[in-house]
Formats: C-alpha cells, sequence, structure tokens
C-alpha cells in the first residue's frame, strides 16, 4: 500500500512543482468535465484560461477583480501567519465599504481630489474597528476568534443593511436601497483611460512590497511569524502574543476595509445591499493558495479572478452554468492542498505487514539522504 | 398562549436542523478534527436527499441518501486532512466552496421538482392536551430521534468504552497511538459520521424543513451549526439546548416583527448572529471550563511517526 | 443589418443552451442575414423558481417566438456589483445588440456600458433611469397581489393575513398594500402582518418567518419572496398561501389559493420585435400589467367560492379595458391619514414612491421616519 | 525457554537506522537492562516489541514461538506491557479511565475502578482511581502508567526510563516493586542509561551502541567504566573543575511566591536563593516539583512575581519582560530545544533573532547578512553539526541544537545565564562540550544557574546546590559538602527549616 513518509527536510522542487501539478491535475479534471458534459474541452480551457488575457481590456478587468482578492489575502496570510485565524475578512470588507462610503457621501463636486485619501484611510480604520471587536473579545474573553468574525459578518452585511434602507438613503432614489452615487473627486483615480482598472492595482501590488518586507524583513513580522509557528518561543523569546494578536487582526482587518473603501470607491460609486460579493471568504483560499507568500498570492489572486471570469464566459460561451466556478475553485484548492503534502512527505510503494519472517527492508530506504547526526 | 405554544414548537423544528448537523460535527471534533466543509456538505446532501426523496417518494431513503452523500464528501476531505495532513480549515473551507458549487451544478434538474404529499405528524392522545400538545406533540420524528441522538451520544461519549477511545484520541492522538489504537481510522470514522449526521440534517431541511430544492438552500446552517460545537463546549446536550436557543431567537425575531414591535429588522435578522457572540464570550471567559472540555488536539494534524 | 428573415432548415438553438460558437456558426452557415444577438443578465440562479427563472421563461418565449432569427445567451448570479458592468461589456462585446438586465441593481453598470456602445439597445428592469439607448421595462406586480388578497379576504377566518417581505423597497410595499387592499375590498376587518426577512431568496429563513406568521394567527400567506417556502409551509400547516412569480400549485396543491404570475414574455418579445424591426427607441419606460398580458392570476383553487372567482374573473377585465384601478382613493394610510382623496388615480409617479402601509397593515416600514 | 527473543531485527527510518540486526535474550523472572546513549535505538526496539512499530526485518519469538506483534493490542494479548518514556496518558481522563484505555475489552470500568485499589495495595503503588490525571503529579502519574502495564497481569514489563521522574527514594520503592514481579516470573525490560541503578536492579544488560548490539554482560559484575566503555566506546573526557572565585552578588531570589495558574501547575512559595560572579548554582529536583514555574519566573516568560522578589544587580526584575531581562544580561536556554528554545521550521539563522537583536536595526529592519553570520559563528565556535545558517532546527539532531541553543546564550556573553537542564537527551559527547563551555563562562566570571534532574551532572559542574520540592526551594550547600542521600531526602521536601506546612510529598509516602 501507499505510505507516506516524512521528508528529513522540506523539497524545494515541490515546493514549485506542487501549484503546477495541482494546476495540470484540475485542468485535466476539468477536461474531463467538459468531455462529459459535451462540451469542447479545448474550448473550454481556453474560456478559462486565455480570454481572461487575450486584450488590455480583458486584463484591467483581471486586475480589477484580484485587486481586492490581493489586497485582502495579503493581510489574512499574515494573519493566519501568526495564527491567528481571522475568517470574517467579508464583515471588515463591508464596514470598510460602509465608512468609506460615508465619508464620500459627504463630498461635493467642489471637493478636491484629497478626499479619496481620506476615503482609503477610511475603508482601512473602518475593517480594523470591525477586526478590533474579535480581537478585543479574544484578548479579553478568550472568545474564538473564528466564530467571532464569522458571525461579525452576517452582522456587518445587517449593519450595511439598515444604514442603505434607512437613514443613508438616497432621498431621490425611489426608496430604493442605495445611497446617492457619489461626487466625482472621490472616483479612485484610473490608470489607464477606458479602463476600469485603477490606482487600486498599484496600491495593490505596494502591499505586496510592504507585506513581504514585513514578514520577512522586518522585527515585527518575524516576531508575529514565531508566535504562529510555535507560541513557547515567542513567549521564551519575549514576544508579546497579544501585541500579535492586535497587528494581526486589526493588519488583516484593515487590508480588508482598504479593499472595501476601493471597491466602493471605484467601480461601485454608491452604497447599496450588495457590496458584499464574497471577496472576502474567496481570499481565504487565495491566500492559502499563494502559501501565505505575498509573492505567491499574487499568482494565486490572479488565478482566482480567472476562475470567476472564465465562469462568466463560460456561460455566454458554451452555456455552462455558474456553479462549475465553484466546482472547479474547490478543486483546485483540493488538489493543491493534496500536492502540497509532497513537500514535506514523499509518498512509498510499502509491503503490507510484514509477516512473522523476515522481510527485506525497502532498498529505497538505505540510499536517502541522512541528516547530520550527533 | 396557543401563539407561545406554537413558537415553542416552531423553535424544536428550527433547533432540530441545526442539533443535527452540530452534534455530527462534534462527534468529528471529539476526535480532534474541525472540518469547516459543513455547509457544502449539508447543500450537497440536501439536493441528493431531494432527488431522492423525488424519485422514491421515501423520506426515510432521502435521509439515508443524504447521510451516504455527506459520508462521503466528508471521507474526501478525511482522506486530506487526516491521510495527507493537510491544513484542516483550509480544507474544509475548499470543501464548502465546492459543495456550494456541486450541489447546484447536479441540482440543476430538480430545481421544478416537487415531492409528493408532505405527511403531517402527531402523536395520538398526547397532541390533543391543551397547549403541550401543539407544542411538543406535533413533531416530525425526526425532532424526537435528535432528542435521542443527544441522549445517545452524551451516553456513548461519557460512559461507553468506545465514546473513552474517541475522547482519548481528540485529547492526545500520540498517547493513544502509543496504546495502540489506529488514531486515523478512528478520526476518519468520526468525520464520515459527522458528514452523515450533516447530511441528514441537510436531507430534513430539503425533504421537510423547507421541502424543496434550490441553491444555496441552506442558506449559512452550517456555519451556524459549526458555532454551536464550541458555544456547547463540546457536549451533546448543550448542543441541543444551544440548537434549541439559537431556533428560539430566530423564531422570535421574525415573532417579534410579525407582532410589530418597533426594532429594525436588520437588527432583529442580526440577533442570533449576536447572541451567538454573547453567549461565546461568557462561555470563554472560563478558560478552566474550555480547557477541560475542548479536545486538546481540535484542529492539529497527528501523523504517526512509525 | 438587424433584420433578420427566411426558414433555415436548421434546428432551433437547444432551449437552455447559449450562444453556439461565433466562428463556427459563421463559417458553417450559408451567407445569410445575421440574427439578432441578445443577451440577458440574471441576478439569480436560473434555477431559484421565482425571479430569474420567470424572467428565463421569457427569455425562452422569445426564442420559440422567432426561431433562428434571434441568438439568446444569459450570464446567472451576476452580483449588482462591479461585476456587474463586465459582463455587459462582454455581452457587447460577444456582438449582443439587445441587452436585457433583469434586476435593479444593474442600473448604474448599465447606465455606464450604454453611454459607451451606443449601437446596442439596453432594456432595464424595474430602475428608474433611462439613455438614448436604454430603457426601462417592469411589471405591475402589484395588480396580482391586489387578486390574491380578493381570494386572501374571502379565505381567511381570522381575519388576520400574513406576508413574508423580501427587501423593503417601494414594489414589496407596494404589493402589500395591494394585497391588503384587495383583501379589504371584501372584508373590511382584515388585519395584516408583515415579518421581513432582508433577502429575496432564502427559503429556510421564508420558511421560519412564513411559520411564525402562521403561528402569530395568520391564516392565509402570500409573499415577494422568490421561493415556494412559504407556500410549502402553509401546507404542512393546513393553512392557504399563493405562489408569486410562477404558478406554483404543484408545489402544494392543497394550500394554493392561486399563483400572481408574472410572464415576461409578451414584453421581451415586443422588444425584440422592436429591435428586429428597426423600432427601437430608447429613453421610455414600459411598465405592463394583466392589460398587456405580463401580470395574471392563475390556477384559482376550487375551495375558492365561484363568487370569489367571478369577483377576481371582473377586476381581471377591468384591468383588461382600464375601466378599474386598484390605486383609486379615497386610500387611508396606517395612521389614518388619507393618501389619496376620493376618486383620485394613482399615477406611476405616486406607485413608484410608495414608503407607507395602508390601513390595515400593522408594523411600520422599515427605514422609515 | 526464553520469554523473548529477537532475532536479527532491524528497523529504518528515513534519517537513520534506529537498529541494525539487533539480538536479544530475555529470560524469565529475568531484569534485563537495556543500556546506551541517546538515539541509540533502546526505544525504538521496545515500541517494536511492544508493536506500536513495526521491524523491517527480523523476528520476534515469544516463548520459542515466533510471533508477529502487529500492534498494541496484540502485544497484552501476547502479555506484554510497557510504560512508556513518555506518558501516553489522557489529561482531562481519570485515572480509572486512563487505565481502561489501556486494557482490552471484556471489564466494565467499575470492574477496573475496583482492581486498580486492588492492584496497588499489592505492590503499594498508591492511585486514586477517580482522580483525573492533570491534577496528579509526575510521580503519581507514572504511578498510572505502571498500575495500567500491571493490571493485563504481564509475562514481559517493559519500562522506558521510568526513573527520571522519581526521588531517589521513590526509585527504591520502584525498584522494590520491580524485584517482587520478578519473583512471580514476570520478565522484565528495563531502559536507562545510569549505570549505577542498571547495576544495583539488574540481572542480565545488553547495550546499544547506534543501533547494534555491542555487548552483553552480567551488570552485577561491571564496573560504570567498564559498561560506560560499550555504551560509548570510551570513557568522557574528564572535565576541569577548578575552584570557584565568587565574586559579588548577582542575582537574588527573595519571598518569591506565585499561586498556579491552572491545575496543571504547582505553587511557588517563599522562594530565596543567590548566584555571586563566577559561580554556578545547582537546583536539584524531581521534575514537575515547580521547576517550570521557577524557570518561567526567572525569564520573564511569567511577569506575575512580585518586583522585588527577583533582583539582578540590586534591580528588582520581577516584572520585567524577558526582553528587558535579557538587555540587562539575563539570558536562559529552556529544557524545551524544539518549540520554545528554537522554532522548528525556521533556519538556525531566523532563530538567533528569538534573542540575539544585534542585527535589528532601531527601524526594525533585520540585517539578513549579519543574522546569517552570526548563526555561521555560533555553528562554527560550539562545533555544532548542521547543514548551515539555512538548515532549519528540526533538521539538527538533538545534541546539535543543544549546542547551537546553550551556544547563542554564552556567545551573547550573559553577566547571569539561567540553564535548565543544560544535557537532556543529549550524547556524552556533546554533555561534555556543553558543560565545559558552562565552566568556562564561569571561570569567565559569569554568574550560572543550572537546574537540572540529573544529580550527577549537578555534582560534576556547581559550586552550590539547593534543592527544589513541593514548590519550595531548600537552603543552599556548598557541593563539596554535600551527599547523594541527603540531596535525595531534600528532594523529598525534608530539609531542615523546611516549612511544617510542606506535607509529605507522594513520591515517598509509601516508601
Ligand atoms: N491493521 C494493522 N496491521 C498492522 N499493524 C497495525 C494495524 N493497525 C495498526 N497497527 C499498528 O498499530 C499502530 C498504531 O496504529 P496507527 O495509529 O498507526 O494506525 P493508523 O495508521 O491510524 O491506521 P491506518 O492503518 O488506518 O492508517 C501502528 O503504528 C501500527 O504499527
Ligand atoms: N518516528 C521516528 N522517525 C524518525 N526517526 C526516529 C523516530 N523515532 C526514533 N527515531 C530515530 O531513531 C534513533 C533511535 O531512537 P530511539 O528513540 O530508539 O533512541 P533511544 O535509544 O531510545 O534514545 P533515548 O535515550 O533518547 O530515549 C534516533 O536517531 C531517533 O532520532
Ligand atoms: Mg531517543
Ligand atoms: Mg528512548
Amino acid at each position: 500500500m501507499l505510505k507516506l513518509e516524512m521528508r528529513p527536510e522540506p523539497s524545494k522542487v515541490m515546493s514549485i512543482a506542487s501549484p503546477l501539478l495541482a494546476l495540470a491535475v484540475t485542468v485535466a479534471i476539468g477536461t474531463l468535465l467538459f468531455v462529459l458534459l459535451g462540451k469542447d474541452p479545448v474550448r473550454g480551457l481556453q474560456v478559462f484560461f486565455v480570454e481572461p488575457v487575450k486584450s488590455g481590456y480583458a486584463l484591467s478587468e483581471l486586475a480589477m477583480k484580484a485587486t481586492p482578492l490581493l489586497l485582502i489575502a495579503l493581510g489574512l496570510a499574515m494573519c493566519f501567519r501568526s495564527n491567528v485565524w481571522n475568517i470574517g475578512a467579508e464583515g471588515q470588507f463591508v464596514v470598510g465599504a460602509i465608512a468609506a462610503g460615508g465619508i464620500a457621501m459627504m463630498a461635493d463636486k467642489e471637493t478636491g481630489r484629497w478626499i479619496v485619501l481620506v476615503i482609503l484611510l477610511a475603508g482601512v480604520l473602518g475593517g480594523m474597528c470591525w477586526a478590533a471587536i474579535v480581537a478585543a473579545l479574544r484578548d479579553r474573553f478568550n472568545a474564538n476568534e473564528i466564530l467571532v468574525s464569522l458571525m461579525l459578518v452576517y452582522v456587518a452585511d445587517m449593519l450595511l443593511g439598515y444604514l442603505v434602507y434607512g437613514p443613508w438613503k438616497d432621498p431621490a432614489g425611489y426608496n430604493f436601497p442605495q445611497t446617492i452615487t457619489f461626487a466625482d473627486p472621490t472616483k479612485i483615480p484610473r490608470l489607464v483611460s477606458g479602463f476600469r482598472m485603477n490606482i487600486g492595482v498599484l496600491v495593490g501590488l505596494l502591499m505586496v512590497g510592504v507585506f513581504w518586507l514585513f514578514l520577512f524583513r522586518m522585527y515585527a513580522g518575524y516576531q508575529l511569524q514565531v508566535g504562529g509557528l510555535a507560541s513557547a518561543a515567542a513567549r521564551y523569546a519575549g514576544f508579546s502574543s497579544r501585541k500579535a494578536l492586535w497587528i494581526a487582526l486589526l493588519g488583516s482587518g484593515g487590508m480588508a476595509g482598504l479593499a472595501g473603501a476601493l471597491e466602493v470607491a471605484g467601480p461601485l460609486g454608491q452604497l447599496t445591499p450588495y457590496v458584499p460579493a464574497g471577496y472576502g471568504f474567496a481570499a481565504i483560499i487565495v491566500a492559502f493558495v499563494g502559501r501565505l507568500h505575498p509573492v505567491g498570492i499574487v499568482f494565486s489572486a490572479i488565478l482566482m479572478s480567472m476562475f470567476y471570469i472564465g465562469g462568466e464566459l463560460a456561460q455566454s460561451r458554451l452555456g455552462l452554468p455558474k456553479s462549475l466556478t465553484g466546482v472547479f475553485q474547490g478543486l483546485l484548492l483540493f488538489t493543491l492542498l493534496a500536492c502540497d503534502t509532497l513537500i514535506t512527505y514523499r509518498v512509498r510503494w510499502k509491503k503490507a505487514p510484514p509477516a512473522p519472517a523476515a522481510q527485506p527492508a525497502a532498498p529505497a530506504a538505505a540510499a536517502t539522504p541522512t541528516t547530520p547526526a550527533a | 398562549m396557543e401563539a407561545f405554544a406554537l413558537l415553542l414548537a416552531a423553535t424544536l423544528n428550527a433547533g432540530t436542523v441545526l442539533a443535527l448537523a452540530a452534534l455530527g460535527l462534534l462527534i468529528n471534533e471529539r476526535a480532534g478534527v474541525v472540518n469547516l466543509g459543513a455547509e457544502g456538505m449539508m447543500l450537497v446532501a440536501a439536493v441528493i436527499g431531494f432527488a431522492t426523496a423525488v424519485n422514491t417518494g421515501s423520506d426515510t431513503l432521502a435521509f439515508v441518501a443524504g447521510a451516504a452523500a455527506g459520508g462521503v464528501l466528508a471521507a474526501a476531505f478525511g482522506v486530506l486532512a487526516i491521510y495527507l495532513n493537510t491544513n484542516q480549515v483550509a480544507t474544509g473551507l475548499a470543501l464548502s466552496l465546492f459543495g456550494v458549487g456541486f450541489s447546484a451544478f447536479i441540482g440543476q434538474p430538480f430545481v421544478q421538482a416537487k415531492l409528493g404529499e408532505r405527511p403531517r405528524f402527531e402523536i395520538p392522545v398526547l397532541a390533543d392536551i391543551p397547549f403541550v400538545g401543539p407544542a411538543f406533540f406535533k413533531q416530525h420524528p425526526m425532532v424526537y430521534l435528535a432528542i435521542l441522538l443527544t441522549i445517545g451520544l452524551g451516553w456513548f461519549l461519557y460512559r461507553s468504552r468506545a465514546g473513552l477511545v474517541l475522547r482519548a484520541v481528540g485529547e492526545s492522538p500520540e498517547s493513544a497511538h502509543a496504546l495502540g489504537y489506529p488514531v486515523r481510522r478512528i478520526r476518519m470514522a468520526a468525520v464520515i459520521l459527522g458528514g452523515a449526521l450533516c447530511g441528514v440534517s441537510g436531507a430534513y431541511i430539503s425533504t421537510v424543513y423547507t421541502p424543496l430544492w434550490v441553491e444555496g438552500m441552506i442558506a449559512g446552517k452550517g456555519w451556524i451549526a459549526l458555532a454551536l460545537t464550541t458555544f456547547a463546549t463540546w457536549r451533546p446536550a448543550r448542543v441541543l439546548l444551544g440548537a434549541y436557543l439559537f431556533g428560539g431567537v430566530t423564531m422570535l425575531q421574525f415573532h417579534l416583527q410579525g407582532e410589530g414591535v418597533q426594532i429594525p429588522s436588520q437588527l432583529l435578522t442580526a440577533l442570533p448572529y449576536l447572541a451567538t457572540i454573547v453567549v461565546l464570550v461568557l462561555i470563554s471567559r472560563n478558560a478552566t471550563w474550555i480547557r477541560v472540555n475542548m479536545p486538546a488536539s481540535l484542529g492539529k494534524p497527528f501523523f504517526p511517526g512509525s | 443589418a438587424l433584420v433578420g428573415c427566411g426558414k433555415k432548415e436548421e434546428a432551433a438553438p437547444a432551449p437552455v443552451a447559449a450562444a453556439p460558437e461565433p466562428a463556427s456558426a459563421a463559417s458553417a452557415a450559408p451567407p445569410k442575414p445575421e440574427p439578432l444577438k441578445i443577451a440577458f443578465a440574471y441576478v439569480g440562479p436560473v434555477g431559484d423558481g421565482g425571479w430569474t427563472f420567470a424572467h428565463d421563461n421569457g427569455r425562452k418565449a422569445v426564442e420559440k417566438e422567432f426561431g433562428d432569427k434571434v441568438v439568446t445567451s444569459f450570464v446567472e448570479k451576476v452580483p449588482e456589483a462591479a461585476d456587474a458592468e463586465r459582463v455587459f461589456r462582454d455581452m457587447v462585446g460577444q456582438g449582443n445588440k439587445l441587452i436585457f438586465g433583469t434586476t435593479f441593481g444593474y442600473m448604474e453598470p448599465m447606465l455606464k456600458v450604454a453611454a459607451d456602445a451606443k449601437d446596442v439597445k439596453f432594456e432595464h428592469a424595474t430602475g428608474y433611469k433611462q439613455a438614448e439607448n436604454m430603457r426601462t421595462y417592469d411589471s405591475r406586480t402589484y395588480e396580482g397581489a391586489y387578486m390574491a388578497g380578493v381570494i386572501a379576504g374571502a379565505m381567511t377566518k381570522s381575519n388576520t393575513l400574513g406576508v413574508v417581505g423580501s427587501i423593503p423597497i417601494p414594489e414589496v410595499i407596494r404589493n402589500i398594500n395591494s394585497f391588503t387592499m384587495g383583501a379589504q375590498s371584501v372584508n373590511p376587518k382584515i388585519k395584516t402582518k408583515v415579518v421581513w426577512v432582508n433577502e429575496w431568496f432564502n427559503p429556510p429563513k421564508e420558511t421560519e418567518a412564513a411559520q411564525s406568521l402562521l403561528n402569530g394567527g395568520a391564516d392565509v400567506l402570500f409573499q415577494n419572496t422568490d421561493s415556494s417556502a412559504v407556500l410549502q409551509t402553509a401546507e404542512k400547516a393546513g393553512k392557504y398561501a399563493f405562489g408569486w412569480d410562477s404558478d406554483m400549485t404543484a408545489y402544494a396543491p392543497k394550500a394554493h389559493l392561486a399563483s400572481a404570475i408574472i410572464n415576461w414574455g409578451p414584453y421581451y418579445i415586443k422588444a425584440t420585435q422592436d429591435a428586429l424591426d428597426g423600432k427601437w427607441t430608447g429613453g421610455t419606460a414600459s411598465w405592463w400589467g394583466v392589460k398587456e398580458g405580463t401580470i395574471d392570476i392563475v390556477s384559482v383553487n376550487e375551495v375558492v367560492p365561484a363568487e370569489i372567482k367571478g369577483k377576481v374573473d371582473t377586476i381581471k377585465a377591468g384591468l383588461k379595458d382600464g375601466s378599474f384601478s386598484i390605486w383609486k382613493g379615497p386610500i387611508v394610510g396606517q395612521d389614518g391619514k388619507e393618501v389619496l382623496k376620493k376618486d383620485e388615480i394613482a399615477d406611476d409617479k405616486f406607485l413608484g414612491g410608495i414608503k407607507f402601509y395602508v390601513k390595515g397593515v400593522e408594523g411600520k416600514v422599515p427605514g422609515g421616519k | 525457554m526464553l520469554r523473548l527473543e529477537l532475532i536479527d531485527i532491524s528497523k529504518t527510518y528515513p534519517a537513520v537506522k534506529a537498529n541494525d540486526r539487533v539480538n536479544l535474550r530475555v529470560k524469565p523472572g529475568e531484569i534485563h537492562a537495556v543500556l546506551g546513549e541517546n538515539g541509540a535505538g533502546k526505544s525504538t526496539m521496545m515500541k517494536m516489541i511492544y508493536g506500536a512499530v513495526r521491524p523491517d526485518e527480523g523476528e520476534i519469538r515469544w516463548n520459542g514461538q515466533p510471533v508477529a506483534v502487529r500492534n498494541p493490542q496484540e502485544a497484552r494479548a501476547l502479555g506484554i506491557s510497557m510504560v512508556f518514556q513518555h506518558f501516553s496518558l489522557f489529561d482531562t481522563l481519570t485515572a480509572a479511565e486512563n487505565v481502561w484505555l489501556g486494557l482490552d475489552k471484556q471489564h466494565t470500568l467499575a470492574d477496573i475502578t475496583q482492581r486498580i485499589t486492588a492492584v496497588s495495595r499489592e505492590y503499594g503503588l498508591d492511585v486514586d482511581p477517580l482522580r483525573p490525571v492533570h491534577t496528579l503529579s509526575v510521580g503519581e502519574r507514572q504511578r498510572v502508567e505502571i498500575v495500567r502495564a500491571l493490571m493485563t497481569k504481564p509475562k514481559l514489563l517493559i519500562l522506558d526510563e521510568p526513573t527520571s521522574v522519581l526521588t531517589p527514594q521513590a526509585v527504591q520503592t520502584l525498584f522494590l516493586t520491580l524485584r517482587q514481579l520478578a519473583l512471580e516470573g514476570c520478565s522484565i525490560l528495563y531502559i536507562s542509561h545510569k549505570l549505577d541503578e542498571i547495576r544495583e536492579l539488574c540481572h542480565h544488560c545488553t547495550v546499544l551502541r547506534g543501533g547494534r548490539v555491542t555487548g552483553e554482560v552480567d551488570p552485577r559484575t561491571e564496573t560504570n567504566a567498564g559498561l560506560s566503555r560499550l555504551m560509548i566506546g570510551a570513557e568522557p573526557p574528564p572535565l576541569q573543575h577548578k575552584p570557584s572565585q565568587a565574586g559579588e552578588r548577582v542575582f537574588a531570589v527573595n519571598r518569591l511566591n506565585l499561586p498556579k495558574q491552572d491545575h496543571f501547575g504547582m505553587t511557588l512559595s517563599d522562594i530565596a536563593f543567590e548566584v555571586r560572579a563566577g559561580e554556578i548554582l545547582g537546583i536539584a529536583g524531581v521534575s514537575g516539583n515547580g521547576q517550570q514555574e521557577l524557570m518561567a519566573a526567572l525569564s520573564g516568560e511569567d511577569t506575575r512575581a512580585a518586583p522585588e522578589a527577583i533582583t539582578l544587580f540590586g534591580q528588582p526584575i520581577g516584572h520585567h519582560p524577558p526582553r528587558r531581562r535579557r538587555e540587562a544580561g539575563l539570558h536562559f536556554v529552556p529544557e524545551e530545544r524544539l518549540g520554545r528554545g528554537a522554532v522548528p521550521t525556521l533556519s538556525l539563522a531566523a532563530n538567533t533573532l528569538l534573542t540575539r537583536t544585534e542585527a535589528v536595526g532601531r527601524s526594525g529592519w533585520i540585517a539578513t547578512g549579519q543574522v546569517s553570520e552570526l548563526a555561521r559563528h555560533l555553528i562554527q565556535r560550539f562545533n555544532v553539526k548542521a547543514g548551515g545558517p539555512g538548515a532549519a532546527a528540526k533538521s539538527l539532531s538533538g545534541g546539535n541544537l543543544q549546542k547551537f541553543l546553550v551556544g547563542r546564550e554564552i556567545d551573547a556573553r550573559p553577566k547571569l545565564l539561567i540553564v535548565s537542564q543544560p544535557t537532556w537527551g543529549v550524547d556524552v559527547g556533546a554533555a561534555a562540550l556543553i558543560r565545559g563551555e558552562l565552566l568556562k563562562l564561569r571561570d569567565a566570571g559569569c554568574a550560572l544557574l543550572v537546574v537540572s534532574e540529573e544529580l550527577d551532572e549537578l555534582f560534576e559542574i556547581c559550586d552550590r546546590l539547593v534543592v527544589i520540592a513541593q514548590g519550595r526551594v531548600s537552603p543552599s550547600i556548598p557541593t563539596a559538602e554535600a551527599t547523594v542521600e541527603q540531596i535525595g531526602i531534600w528532594m523529598s521536601g525534608l530539609w531542615d527549616g523546611a516549612a511544617p506546612a510542606a506535607r509529605t510529598p507522594e513520591e515517598t509516602s509509601h516508601a
């Protein structure tokens, strides 16, 4: 039977090969699925992997879709690395959007462009506040952050609902649940005219650098990760776990809030009940697929967006249902997780339990590299 | 009075849905495994259960099919999380994502399908007692089964040897392994059982609770069930009570709206979630209580070194 | 160039399938007028059994009516957020010349895309903003609600009706009011309880809301949500309810009193015809109802007394020929103030901005002052 | 006929050949020692006998019959029981439940509870079946393990390093029990690397080195030196131990009282001692008597102590967190290497950053080059066998990692170095090196505080000794004046002036 065996050291080769292998397996399953559904598999794959990148416009859309995922996932990666399980980024996204929207509503045509900065800042603060509730309850009462952050997603949705149906409703909007459309100066500047892609993309890439530096070059980032990897070591070194908790949650909440602000002041231009679009949850997967590494997350955010956009295209091009996107994303994540096992373990063919008499030892075992012994 | 009895009855029914799934999740969490895929498993089970009920006309078969579907998905999760040592949180989320998509995908033909006439249940004689009857004795058998299941699970965990082994595996897989218990196989069995119960709950929702199939119809109940286990500090009776409480708050908010209470409906809708947070905080304040009841290896992979 | 005619030997596209591949279609077929490409963006899954399902039936009606003169495709579950704009642009990019956006939330994105794609015709459901190449359409769902109310008023024993409300927008509030007014027209003692679930579509929640209305004494339910959950809850409890958007008799043969349905087909066929004929003009708003055949009440249960059925038929006929108006004064608001004076007939602007409950509806409009 | 015979058994782990064609012959009623340094393969061999690990090749014979022991249940069915080196108990379960889990099905819990009482009376092993394990002391926990093993009426009992958690007196009690068992015909496999114990107790001894059998002797006729030669191939080089020149008072603990943080802990009461420059103070004691709590309070991992209870150069530091204490010159090496002293998955270079922040700039920027340089320097200076600064901490063997960690702190030029279990689980060569380094540091004028459960080690390197028992600390005694017997008695909490409240520790109650 097949047995897993711990590698003496994680394999460098596999850590690069594993995502490729996972993608290959997903593509293989996808091809099979297309064939079963009676669709041309080449065309199917093209819709998912070529069309989303085939033109400047397509690329701009891809970047647009990937930006919130990237931003949120960066924050979550830091959070998960410090062993804090914030799975309520969606709620922080929404509250960030609410805060940003609140500021944007105050602007009028005359307002200066500086308002954009205030809006983004408000988004960050909004997300942080929502995450701070989680941090405070965890810190003070030891309440499980997974559940609290998750429950707060629903509460954030309701808060948004309350505002857009109530006090913030556009008076000229026929009682529809939406705020006024924000004045022009609040619009997030676009990068290329005609394309929706805005400076959020640059902010995202900048944050990749910031997070990379923070995690791998800053002492605070190091402390955070030590806390996540070995809490006893962090205590021994004197790294505060409370500080780590707060940094992780505020950081990831702030990033989710920033994404929310970019979304409402960017493509949306107003608050509606439909601000929550599931980015907060999808970003969890993006973070893991990117192996909690800022650079990896860039790729996984793009890949995830390709699935989303491909899912839309597959409907209009091939008549495939939207649900296929979820199936694909789930499969990709499954295979990726499975393939990642190969980084720290190797698969070995082992005979069933030995009979009473002697069995020759697996010859390969003797040839394996040994770690330096004392 | 009558209205109150009915509110109670509705509460029990709403709580049962959650209790079934949460009791299942409690089993696998007692063995040390967190499966965040509950929502996905319930959805797939809901559509499979519904399809079975449509095609066979039997609710019982629907529950069985739902359980099987939940079990199969849980097994897939188990292979990854238990045998391949993948991160349990990520794997569970992947399962949810997959389940949402997959159920919608295979469920397309059943969207407009309808079930045969829904039977009504009442326990003769008892159902006619004023107040008590409508409140407690006109329920689907599953409501009583959930209570029995809770009692049974309590007995199993705290009185039987197998239950002790299960708790031991969740407490210290290393020790259990050293004593010769097949840790991973036990965890696998617990995960599959947990998935099966989530499946029963999913099938119950699509065949009895809201007898229809539409995409995404579980609508977050899986997540609530997950919250309930922590909420109940992994004790079966508390899971049931927590489920009733949650069901009660849910029904109450509609009840209050119906009575024209002047509170924004969004606040009322958020009430169950806020209640969860409050109770969670109250429970978690007592760290010892959590430590004694929480499976110590919860969420941590175990890989036998031999 | 938009006009296509003549019969071809090829079969019409399969009903649910989307557009055949543009490339292969172009190369395989002999030169002929290109079919009109029509795209639909749906907010829900086609399988919701409610709103989106009804729109998709409209799309199928178009396919049936025009055969291979048209090619339709759709994208479902398009979020009412940033994604919508991309979907519309892609629809334009794919060569669609007539695009339907079937939910309110697509208003702003459609406006934006319409401004950049002047040669494409945009149709937006339930919105209030138009452009030269974008117009709006809606259905007078309140007419169906009113007729359902008439039946409900006659069938209730407790004089308490229950409504499961989705999202408190004017349309839904108008429906609740109309339903209540219909009921009061046969039974002045009627009270209506309302429970909001704050979602269009959440079957378990709808079930729970319905259950709590029943518990609270309502014996006939009505809903403005998208699933059949409310109806089925009534069936289980041995009470009555209505189908909404599409005919839901099959879900609950006993409880089902009637279905207030929307039939988007006629409007979609007309819009397509307009486009094919080159008569399509933007900037207008259509609000169709019983008169135009988009609203109807169907499958009235046998338990409904013949007298009431007759009354419903009279109302329907009145709506059809314009001799009957539902929103005709005197109409008194919840607070007892008259909102429409005697014999005053509400205009569409009035109807479009309803934010109050009429007398007899209990509770408060969410978000209202 | 032999009770147990292993013939040419081999077991290979990915990185090492843990057992290489070993042979073992155990007679009925024999107490058979298995001796070997760390990592020699003793535990692996025992686990194979107990079915917890499967041999790659070779044959096991039980009462002359070849058997395949595929899992511990089968082993127990044969009559083999084992007490693990690392306890296999479940904290939240009661003693009875723990015992029950180690037995096979047929009994009821009530049954077990009764039998525990009977067995514990028979062998003088006091166990309260209804207490949850987390409320038990380490000694009590071991008794639960032993009772669990005895309940199966074993024909072969395997004990893996049972005495590391016992006082010398408790060891004697255990020996009585074992001898009684042997007389009843039970064979005992006894693993230890404590030579005196083996010579005292065992009838026969198999010595392992590097996974191979290097000798079989009768320990009663051997000297420690002879056994040591068999075990490591040589005698360890003797340490250079110059007499100390104690200087100023560096560190003082006075009236340190700390309530325990949970059931699992120990309350510290009224602890007082001081350490001077240029001397090593040793803290002896059986594990679980408050060492962990004391170390946490001294290192700053636990800052609940009153500020003046702990002073460094006269400054109260009881409230200071670890980093402030390090800045003041207090460095600490914990006993757990992996997970506390080092982050297993991080590189050696990254692990230097836990306590060494020279490479961290004011802005919090890490100069990675400097970090690697430090790691390279430590590897070289302390002769650490490792793949380089980039090697993950967990890839190092225990002894090498310990050298690295002790080196990391020594290299920081501490004014006070606190070391917990400096050579725990470290092979003899590395142990000698570490002890030598500690002495060098002392000679350079540093104050050292060493906590160890190995009396031999303390006697070897310390200038003065105190004993910790039941969360209290004895007065200090110069090592030269101390005897093992006296320290042993003190380890039970019985020293002159020990607070009257100090109840008789359970470890000795059945003596
Ligand atoms: N079926 C078996 N055959 C042989 N040995 C077994 C068997 N089951 C368990 N064992 C032994 O018992 C020990 C403890 O079981 P362990 O926990 O490893 O089982 P597991 O690996 O969880 O089971 P699985 O076979 O499902 O992977 C194992 O190390 C193995 O040596
Ligand atoms: N599960 C395992 N996986 C890989 N290597 C192992 C495993 N268990 C033991 N080893 C290695 O096998 C060798 C023998 O280990 P073993 O535990 O048998 O030694 P030991 O003689 O009991 O030592 P100690 O005195 O420290 O208990 C060591 O090098 C050890 O690192
Ligand atoms: Mg060892
Ligand atoms: Mg050992």
